[in-house]
């Protein structure tokens, strides 16, 4: 049986968990990955789908992402956070397929010591998932018709 | 002659729906500059054109702009073209 | 039955939901309550008690509060958010009670259609509950000893 | 003689624990000035002399600082003991 220093060093080890998965995400499933009984923070955004876009009823979305890829540009993301940022444990969820309106598309959570490291850790992470992470939303509207989306962060082009 | 090779070309979203392939394998130079890999992709699917301004490669899992950069490529190497992103 | 036009103006009425309860707090819970099809971001903070202070080892938490007073205080941080920030829904959930080491103490979610502002806006309500809302923790420590805390951001007393 | 009331004395946290009370009904002048009403409170609990410094009070749910504030009070009213908080 460990004694609880030994414990404690497991438990101090940071982790980044990333995850793509066709399930539904769940922000107590997200956050408990990174609690640690060290920090007193978890600061978690959660992305869902809406349910219009220009006057237009979305009814469904669906993702699609290059997949080994975009773990890779996930990870960078984590690395550049860890260079500017104490903080513990990341975790980046993102779900793929069909997504109901409502439902999260992506779940990001950080545990920190101190709140303001996990709160700006997060508003970086998705802040450069939307410019950076190979993942393509395509909207599917009531009257039948889609669209591929392209996020205003996204690094090579820009909205006409 | 300049030496070839076979590299996989990977397409998602927009650049998929107007290929209607999510990979195949092309003959290419080994070495060539991105803007000339895509002409050569965009000859076998000339839909392509119209998302030219759009578009990135990602080789070897790694962006790199439509430009005079000089890849060079290895037989095996992936190369994704990647329209613009939406996740989050 | 609701046409879709009246049922999308239910949702679009701006909610405080404040609680503060003896039961444990879920992030999932708390996350549905401020979701909205309207809007494509919710910001989460989750509190949770630590197992150390200055070396000694914390076995439980609890905490009390001058309720009614308490909701008060919250529901002006959350008129003070509403100045600031265009969000949607505010949801501010405290345990009360014994709380055992890294179960969430506290809970803040806001939904917003544009993500910078519940992000900005849960980082200034968890600063200024800290402040400004009277609520009391007690350490109790290994060594059967406790101790009252008190917030860095306390507005009265500074540390000594 | 300058009308007095009754009002109702809250303490929480390190102030119960000092008085060993929750709450009391006090019996003061309804003029008063706030450090003047914290002396009435504190002849009553000599040990919360302790924190003088580290309180403040909640007249009617609102914050007052134990200073030269003058309080018009009204029978039944609510004055809490407030010690340093650490919510969240």
């Amino acid at each position: 049986e460990p004694s609880r220093r030994e414990m404690d060093e497991v438990e101090e080890k940071p982790k980044e968990i990333i995850k793509f998965t066709a399930k539904k995400l769940s922000v107590d499933e997200v956050s408990q990955l990174v609690i640690s009984p060290l920090c007193g923070a978890v600061s978690l955004f959660v992305g869902t789908t809406r349910n219009n876009f220009e006057g237009k009823k979305v009814i469904n979305l669906e993702y699609e992402a290059y997949l080994p890829m975009a773990e890779n540009e996930v990870r960078k993301i984590c690395s550049e956070i860890r260079q500017k940022w104490s903080v513990k444990h990341i975790a980046v969820f993102h779900r793929l397929g069909l997504v109901p309106v409502s439902e999260a598309s992506i779940i990001i959570a950080v545990s920190s010591a101190h709140r303001a490291a996990s709160l700006e850790a997060v508003n970086y992470a998705i802040d450069n998932l939307k410019a950076k992470v190979p993942i393509w939303k395509k909207e599917m509207y009531e009257e039948s018709s889609s669209s591929w989306k392209r996020n205003k962060e996204c690094f090579w082009a820009t909205n006409d | 002659m300049v030496p070839h090779c076979q590299v996989e070309v990977l397409y998602f979203a927009k650049s998929a729906e107007i290929t209607g392939v999510h990979s195949e394998t092309i003959f290419v130079p080994q070495e060539i500059k991105a803007l000339q890999l895509w002409k050569e992709i965009e000859n076998r699917h000339r839909g392509l054109a119209d998302i030219r301004d759009q578009v990135i490669f990602a080789v070897r899992q790694e962006y790199v702009e439509l430009g005079d950069q000089l890849l060079l490529l290895q037989p095996g190497d992936e190369i994704a073209i990647i329209p613009p992103i939406s996740g989050g």
